[in-house]
């Protein structure tokens, strides 16, 4: 801790820059999350699926009730890598916001408004006083009339890009570097199901089962009815694990 | 002969055994148990008509709408008097009628308008027709009996403002009636929610050698600027001329014609052209541009730096 | 309706007495309308009576035949209508007594007018359309507010749907705000064939049921021409075959009718 | 009974106002200045409520003139009356209105043109020719309908208004006293004598 | 007449045709009985294709407007996009209930064409109660003289100038028969590729 | 997270306007109606399940303001709500209560119960002592089976198995009394429904148009708008076409929004570009809503 501490100097608080530029604590937000699972997800030529290695702590947890891809409104879900107990609060904040816009404009959010919003909550915790940075990174699935379908990254930091694929957690390096391969623009759902299964296996531990991987896929084939209205639009939709079973078979 | 005229020559007069059609109305009126009378509610007329019935716009919530009469004006000058009323009828917000009669032709010599309830004023006005005598009664006879017989009913509900115009002995006379009991004698008058508006126009160019022609367009136009600013005046305006020889009916004009185009052409005292301000003042403009030299733009900071508050010094006092 | 209705349902007893109201009015719904041509008179009115959100009942006639020459439609509070309409027909019946001819319909008018003055006080809550035959066989309608002033006109809508219906005749019947262009000439008011009127008529009834609660159930159309057969070779209003746009003769009045003076077609109107 | 007038002509505005200060049955005072210069192009009378028009008409004039200090340029006058307007339709939604009616006369030197706003207590704004506050309105607003021209010289302006005041001495059943008058033309507001 | 939804006065009304819509209002401004101008546009414009009408107390009108004017540009800025007209609907429908214990006292009319290019036409009441009709909608102190007029002028499937006649006779219609509407109209014909703007001549009393 | 949304109190409610409206309406100038829903909505309990009925009128006065309003709201897959009363607070309030029953649902992870809707309606329209003006029946199938609810203005709730709410609660109370019976078949149940309906649309003025019909059963919803349609408007007389040139104007102004592109073909020489014509320019020129 002396002169020669460096950054680690300044990590005594969130929201002073070290001299180097940088806001130590997001960094080590970031380390947070590349030390959680393993999620990626993949826009397909009309659809997106989202995917993420599930694994319980220790085998004596029942994992029936572990989940990380999330539903936040019928046309959106997140997956997350990191802190499963800030994505909670994440994800409660996001399904209000997507509730609050509903109540106003009748319809939910676009991918790109939902994901402003949460990037703004997560951005708040990096600038306010007595609170930490989220440890999480999400992948946001989603699509919209205006856009169609949609992949965003949002970062600890509150930074968000929309992406054609991308990876976060433990492997994403590998993963990132093995979905730039395999991407082309206009690769089909049921191929980018099988690519993110693809990737996920480089580096997985352990077996990779039913029980262990969720995917949520979202895009024209996964057409339904929205709440009341009668219309019919894209809906987010977590594959069984039966789905999941018959995929990895192939 | 004048059954009317001897019943209503003094204030005190009874109220009218009306339904003297036919000479029927002793058997008719047994029926309805009140006779010789008009049937009464059981309880105060006026309180009761002013609970269901919406005449004078005390109560407009009262599911009888009755019409009512707006805009009427006349004026005597050199050339005799000239009549000039709209034609709307309004219940509510509702134009129940555009083209009301609002000059009742009481007789070749005589006419009265109308204003307040519509039936009111026809049906008393009309009343006075029957007045005859071996020469024309005197307009000032004939509002005094219209004035006492609406003051006989004072209190009941009735509600009238009229005009009663005419040529009689004394030259052209003109008197109005309300059925406050008011009667007045005068040489201006303007009756009905448009009246103001009447008056800003036509005291502006009124005067007693008016010739006929600028009379006649001077009510009209009158009239025309009432049906413009006041909401229940409008439609068509129906214009007399009142002279020695009796009355004269000049024409009925569309309000929304004398808006754009005016009374037509060669009319005479009519300038040509719409009476309306849009219309009128078409191409005109208010834009003053700079000359050199002048100022464009705003420099509010010197007036701010220069000046106190007014609100922070005494005003100086007178 | 006239009797005594407790101003309040309340069984808690309060300071305040409870108002024992004399209520002498009620509102019955249902609207009139009558246009008239060069030589006929069509006199209009749904069937419904109706008090509140209560239909009293889908059949109540509102427009009534007083001779071959005049019809007379009613609107507003029903009872009122009813005693109105027996007194005028009775004033009617003894004109012909005296007379030995129909009250002709300009006499009708005044009349009407003063016995609606008559109650000027205790007013009938009443309008009434007048439509009929002027002496000289053109068509009229006068129309009439609840105390007697009354004016003739072309064409009049009242009751509760009038301000529904009145622009729309205003539109179709005197051509309001419609100009002639060098393809098109707009005709001239009251120059309408009796069928084409008809028509209107019957839109404007079914027009005033989609968007007035107390319009429905019923319409009756009373058509007053010189009979058919009253002229030798039939011409105008009086060649138009009713009886087969399903008009009947219309009954009632004073006078022993002439066939086809006065008849009356029904329609069905929407019954929600 | 208080009563106001707003004439636009050729490169000017009018505006003027009775100076009749009552109350109840008491006249307290016959010269009362019932106008507000804001800047030095617009001008503003206001009537209403009595201790109410004070109050609105010096908050008013006081953030007029801030915002003149602050930014160095007076807001235009069609800027100024939808701010006042929101003023007022902001104190509607409060337990304590202001109940005022405001006319606002002023000239717009960008486009070279003068300026008349209405509004109300209601926080009604209108963009007009010619206004009347007050029973005045009943009056006068036909008059002005007859004779106004927006091309009107001053002079002829000033006639116009002689016309309305002369239409309410007639007419109208108080007397209103003399008028107070502004004129608000390019080279800034000044006051005139009738 | 002393309901402050009428206190102003004015009427709306719009028209669904055959790829297009129109909307039309009066231009009188009242005080009661008193007409104090009449150049008082009622309908406004939210995007290319979609306009609001709003009647009622004209101080409200005015409010709203600005507050419409700050959610959309909020909208456009976040959204990156222009609003749809069923969305604009929804948004003027909660901006009212939000006030449903003090509201304002205006009822609004949308007409549009969405980015598909279909019309779509909606009112609401003055706490945004919606209606989507297939046909018209009208609001206003006239309104009821509109159902009348609309409802028997009104045909399906009207191109632009056939939709521009049937909605101005049925305004000028009403007008005709209402006191408090009146002294000028305009009549705005929303199509695919042009907005037709026209001011109709009409009653002046 | 809130930048959505305005602000806003807790309620959702925004009470600004409150006291103006009290002044105004001090001067006399108060007073307004809201679209209302006279109505005739129904609910059973039949063999399978719960069965809905609504009317498809709205008034304002004597006025109809919508002949083909929906009326059977959706709160959740399983429950619908049929709502009478004041239209924007039936509307508002079963929105509001969908959307919790929303979050509710992906924060348990379950199948939403009918109970806790009610218990949700129940509670917001007590705690505003029936000045939310919205009565509602509540059906729906839940792990516990059929339920069937009714919701007072007030937040009293019934558990009944056949209900009948609004105006014209009490034609359709009638049909219901003399055909309702225990573990009626579906066919049954709809027709007794569309009878109650029918019965409220033809006696009650309040109640018109179109009957909807939801059937809501163990595993499956089925809304049914416009199930019968007894009023649909007969054909008119005649057309009411105008010919063009009718109606006069005195000034038109066209706002074009094509924009005029010039496109040109990648690689070949571009001509200079020509100057925009007028029409063009005004393309959007007009600042958004500012043209009074």
């Amino acid at each position: 801790m002396s002169a020669g501490a460096g950054e680690s100097a300044y990590s005594f608080s969130l929201t002073t820059f070290s001299p180097s530029g940088k806001l130590v604590q997001i960094e080590h937000a970031l380390a947070a999350v590349s030390q959680g699972t393993t999620s990626l997800g993949i826009k397909a030529s009309n659809a997106i699926v989202i995917a993420t290695e599930k694994r319980a702590p220790s085998p004596l947890v029942d994992d029936t009730a572990l989940e990380k891809v999330s539903v936040i409104c019928p046309n959106i879900g997140i997956v997350y890598s990191g802190m499963g107990p800030d994505f909670r609060v994440l994800i409660a904040k996001a399904r209000k916001s997507a509730q609050a816009y509903w109540k106003i404009y009748g319809e939910y959010p676009p991918t790109r408004v939902l994901v402003q919003e949460i990037a703004t909550v997560m951005q708040e915790a990096t600038q306010s006083g007595g609170v930490r940075p989220f440890g999480v990174s999400l992948l946001v699935a989603g699509y919209d009339s205006a856009r169609g379908p949609s992949l965003y990254q949002v970062d600890p930091s509150g930074s968000y890009f929309m992406w054609k694929a991308s990876a976060i957690g433990k492997n994403m390096t590998n993963a990132k570097t093995f979905l730039e391969k395999r991407y082309n623009d206009d690769i089909s759902l049921e191929d980018a199901i099988h690519t993110a299964l693809l990737t996920l296996k480089e580096g997985f531990e352990g077996q990779m089962t039913e029980k262990t991987i969720e995917i949520g896929i979202i895009g024209t084939s996964t057409v339904g009815p929205v709440g009341g209205s009668g219309l019919k639009a894209p809906l987010f939709k977590k594959l069984t694990e039966a789905e999941i079973k018959d995929y990895l078979a192939l | 002969m004048n059954s009317i005229l001897s019943r209503f020559s003094s204030t005190n007069a009874l109220p009218a055994n009306f339904d003297n059609e036919g000479g029927r109305q002793d058997f008719q009126d047994s029926i309805n148990g009140a006779p010789a009378q008009f049937d009464l509610p059981g309880t105060e007329p006026a309180r009761f008509l002013s609970q269901y019935t919406d005449v004078d716009s005390s109560n407009p919530a009262a599911r009888i709408k009755l019409q009512h009469g707006t805009t009427t004006l006349a004026f005597r000058y050199k050339g005799g008097i000239i009549v000039c009323v709209d034609s709307r009828a309004t219940a509510g917000s509702y134009i129940a009628s555009g083209t009301v009669k609002k000059v009742i032709e009481i007789n070749p010599y005589l006419l009265g308008t109308m204003a307040g309830g519509a039936a009111d004023c026809q049906y008393w006005e009309c009343r006075l027709h029957e007045l005859r005598n071996k020469e024309r009664i005197s307009v000032a006879a004939a509002s005094k009996y219209l004035s006492n017989i609406v003051y006989s009913y004072k209190g009941m509900g009735l509600s009238m403002g009229t005009m009663i115009c005419g040529w009689d002995k004394t030259g052209p006379a003109l008197f109005y009636v309300d059925s406050d009991g008011t009667r007045l004698k005068g040489d201006v008058f303007s009756v009905g929610s448009g009246s103001t508006f009447a008056y800003g126009v036509l005291d502006q160019g009124y005067h007693w050698d008016l010739t006929d022609a600028e009379a006649q367009e001077l009510g009209r136009r009158s009239i025309y600027a009432a049906t413009h600013r006041d909401a229940y005046s409008g439609n068509t305006i129906n214009l007399y001329h009142v002279k020695e020889e009796g009355w004269e009916f000049i024409a009925n004009y569309d309000a929304m014609n004398l808006h754009y185009d005016g009374p037509g052409d060669n009319v005479p005292g009519a300038p040509g052209g719409g009476y309306g301000w849009d219309v009128r003042t078409q191409g005109l403009s208010s834009k003053l541009e700079a000359t050199e030299g002048q100022q464009t733009s705003g420099q509010g900071g010197r007036f701010a730096d220069e000046q106190p508050l007014t609100a922070s010094v005494q005003p100086p006092q007178a | 309706m006239l009797g005594l209705q407790p101003g309040s349902s309340t069984v808690v007893p309060t300071s305040a007495p409870v108002g024992h109201r004399f209520e002498p009015y009620d509102s019955n719904g249902g609207s009139i309308a009558a246009v008239c041509g060069k030589d006929f008179c069509i006199i209009a009115s749904d069937t419904r009576q109706s008090t509140g959100y209560s239909i009293q009942t889908r059949y109540k006639p509102k427009v009534f035949r007083l001779n071959d020459k005049a019809t007379l439609a009613t609107n507003g509070f029903a009872a009122d209508a009813e005693a109105m309409v027996s007194r005028i027909r009775q004033r009617l019946e003894w004109y012909r007594h005296s007379h030995g001819r129909s009250m002709p319909l300009h006499a009708i008018a005044r009349m009407i007018s003063t016995i609606l003055y008559g109650k000027r006080f205790f007013p009938y809550y009443v309008y009434n359309i007048l439509g009929g035959l002027d002496e000289e066989g053109k068509g009229a309608v006068y129309s009439f507010d609840p105390v007697g002033s009354y004016e003739r006109e072309f064409c009049r809508a009242a009751g509760a749907a009038q301000s529904l219906i009145q622009p729309f005749l205003d539109n179709q019947i005197m051509f309001k705000n419609q100009h002639s262009t060098p393809e098109h000439t707009v005709p001239k008011p009251g120059e309408m064939s009796l069928p084409d009127v008809l028509k209107i008529v019957m839109d404007s009834f079914t027009s005033a049921t989609e968007r007035h609660i107390e319009v429905g159930d019923g319409l009756e159309m009373f058509v007053v021409r010189t009979p058919p057969s009253a002229q030798g070779e039939a011409i105008g209003a009086a060649s138009v075959d009713l009886k087969a746009m399903g008009g009947v003769e219309a009954v009632g009045g004073e006078d022993e009718q002439e066939e086809g003076a006065v008849m009356v077609i029904r329609r069905e109107l929407k019954k929600d | 009974m208080e009563c106001s007038f707003g004439i636009t002509g050729k490169g000017y505005t009018i505006i003027a106002s009775d100076s009749n200060a009552a109350r109840s049955i008491v006249k307290m005072k016959t010269d009362e200045d019932k106008q507000k210069v804001l800047s030095d192009h617009l001008v503003m009378t206001y009537s209403g409520e009595s201790g109410d028009t004070l109050q609105f008409s010096e908050y008013i004039e006081r953030n007029l003139r801030l915002y003149g200090i602050r930014n160095h340029v007076e807001l235009r006058p069609r800027a100024a009356a939808s701010w006042i307007r929101a003023q007022i339709a902001d104190s509607l939604r409060t337990r304590n209105a202001y109940q005022v009616n405001l006319l606002l006369g002023g000239f717009d030197l960008p486009t070279s043109e003068p300026a008349l706003y209405w509004v109300d207590y209601l926080g009604t704004l209108a963009t007009v020719p010619f206004a009347a506050h007050g029973y005045g309105a009943f009056f006068a607003l036909s008059t002005l309908d007859r004779y106004h021209r927006p091309d009107m010289s001053l002079e002829e302006g000033l006639d116009l208004l002689r016309r309305c005041i002369n239409e309410l001495k007639t007419r109208f059943i108080v007397d209103l006293g003399t008028f107070k008058v502004r004129v608000v033309d390019r080279e800034g507001v000044r006051e005139v004598k009738l | 007449m002393s309901d402050i939804t009428t206190l102003n006065g004015g009427s709306c009304i719009a028209f669904k045709g055959k790829n297009c819509v129109a909307i039309a209002c009066d231009l009188r401004l009242g005080n009661q009985a008193l007409t104090v101008a009449c150049n008082r546009d009622k309908v406004f414009k939210i995007t290319d294709k979609t306009y609001l009408g709003m009647t009622g107390l004209a101080s409200d009108v005015d409010t709203l407007r600005s507050a419409f004017r700050y959610r959309l540009n909020m909208y456009r800025m976040k959204e990156e996009r222009e609003i749809e007209p069923e969305t604009f609907a929804h948004l003027v429908s909660s901006t009212l209930y939000e006030k449903r214990f003090g509201p304002y006292f205006i009822e609004p009319i949308i007409a549009g064409l969405n980015s598909n290019n279909e019309p779509f036409i909606a009112a609401a009441d003055l706490i945004g109660c919606l209606n989507f009709a297939k046909d018209f909608v009208v609001t206003g102190t006239a309104s009821d003289k509109l159902f009348g007029m609309a409802e028997g002028l009104w045909e399906p499937d009207l191109g632009p100038e056939e939709l521009f006649e049937s909605i101005s006779q049925a305004l000028l219609g009403a007008l005709e028969r209402d006191a408090l509407s009146g002294w000028g109209a305009i009549v705005r014909v929303i199509t695919p590729d042009k907005v037709i703007e026209r001011t109709l001549q009409s009653r002046q009393d | 997270m809130t930048s959505v949304a305005p602000q806003k109190s807790k309620s959702g409610f925004d009470f600004s306007n409150y006291s103006r409206n009290h002044f105004l309406d001090g001067k006399g100038l108060g007073g307004f109606t809201a679209t209302s829903t006279g109505t005739t909505i129904v609910g059973l309990i039949y063999k399978d399940g719960i069965v809905l009925g609504a009317d498809t009128r709205a008034t304002e006065g004597p006025i109809v303001a919508d002949k083909n309003c929906e009326k059977i709201h959706y709160i959740s897959d399983n429950i619908r709500c049929c709502g009478a009363g004041t239209a924007a607070d039936t509307e508002f309030v079963t929105a509001l209560i969908s959307s919790n029953m929303q979050l509710h649902a992906l924060h348990t992870g379950r199948k939403p119960r009918v109970v806790t809707a009610m218990t949700m309606l129940k509670q917001r329209l007590f705690q505003y002592q029936g000045h939310i003006g919205a009565a509602l029946v509540l059906g729906g199938y839940d792990a516990t089976g059929p339920q069937l609810f009714t919701v007072a203005p007030h937040g009293s709730t019934d558990k009944l198995p056949y209900v009948t709410m609004g105006s014209g609660s009490l034609a359709a109370m009638a049909v219901f009394e003399s055909g309702w019976h225990k573990d009626m078949e579906q066919k049954e149940a709809v027709d007794l429904v569309v009878a109650a309906i029918s019965s409220g649309i033809f006696n009650d003025l309040g109640s018109g148009s179109n009957v909807d019909v939801c059937i809501i059963k163990k595993d499956s919803t089925e809304m049914l708008r416009n199930y019968v349609m007894p009023n649909e408007r007969a054909k008119k007389e005649q057309k009411y076409g105008f010919a063009k040139g009718t109606t006069r104007f005195t000034k038109e102004h066209i706002y074009s929004m094509i924009q005029k592109e010039d496109v040109f073909e990648v690689g070949s020489t571009a001509p200079t570009p020509a100057p925009l014509p007028a029409a063009a320019a005004g393309a959007g020129g007009e600042e958004t809503m500012d043209t009074s």
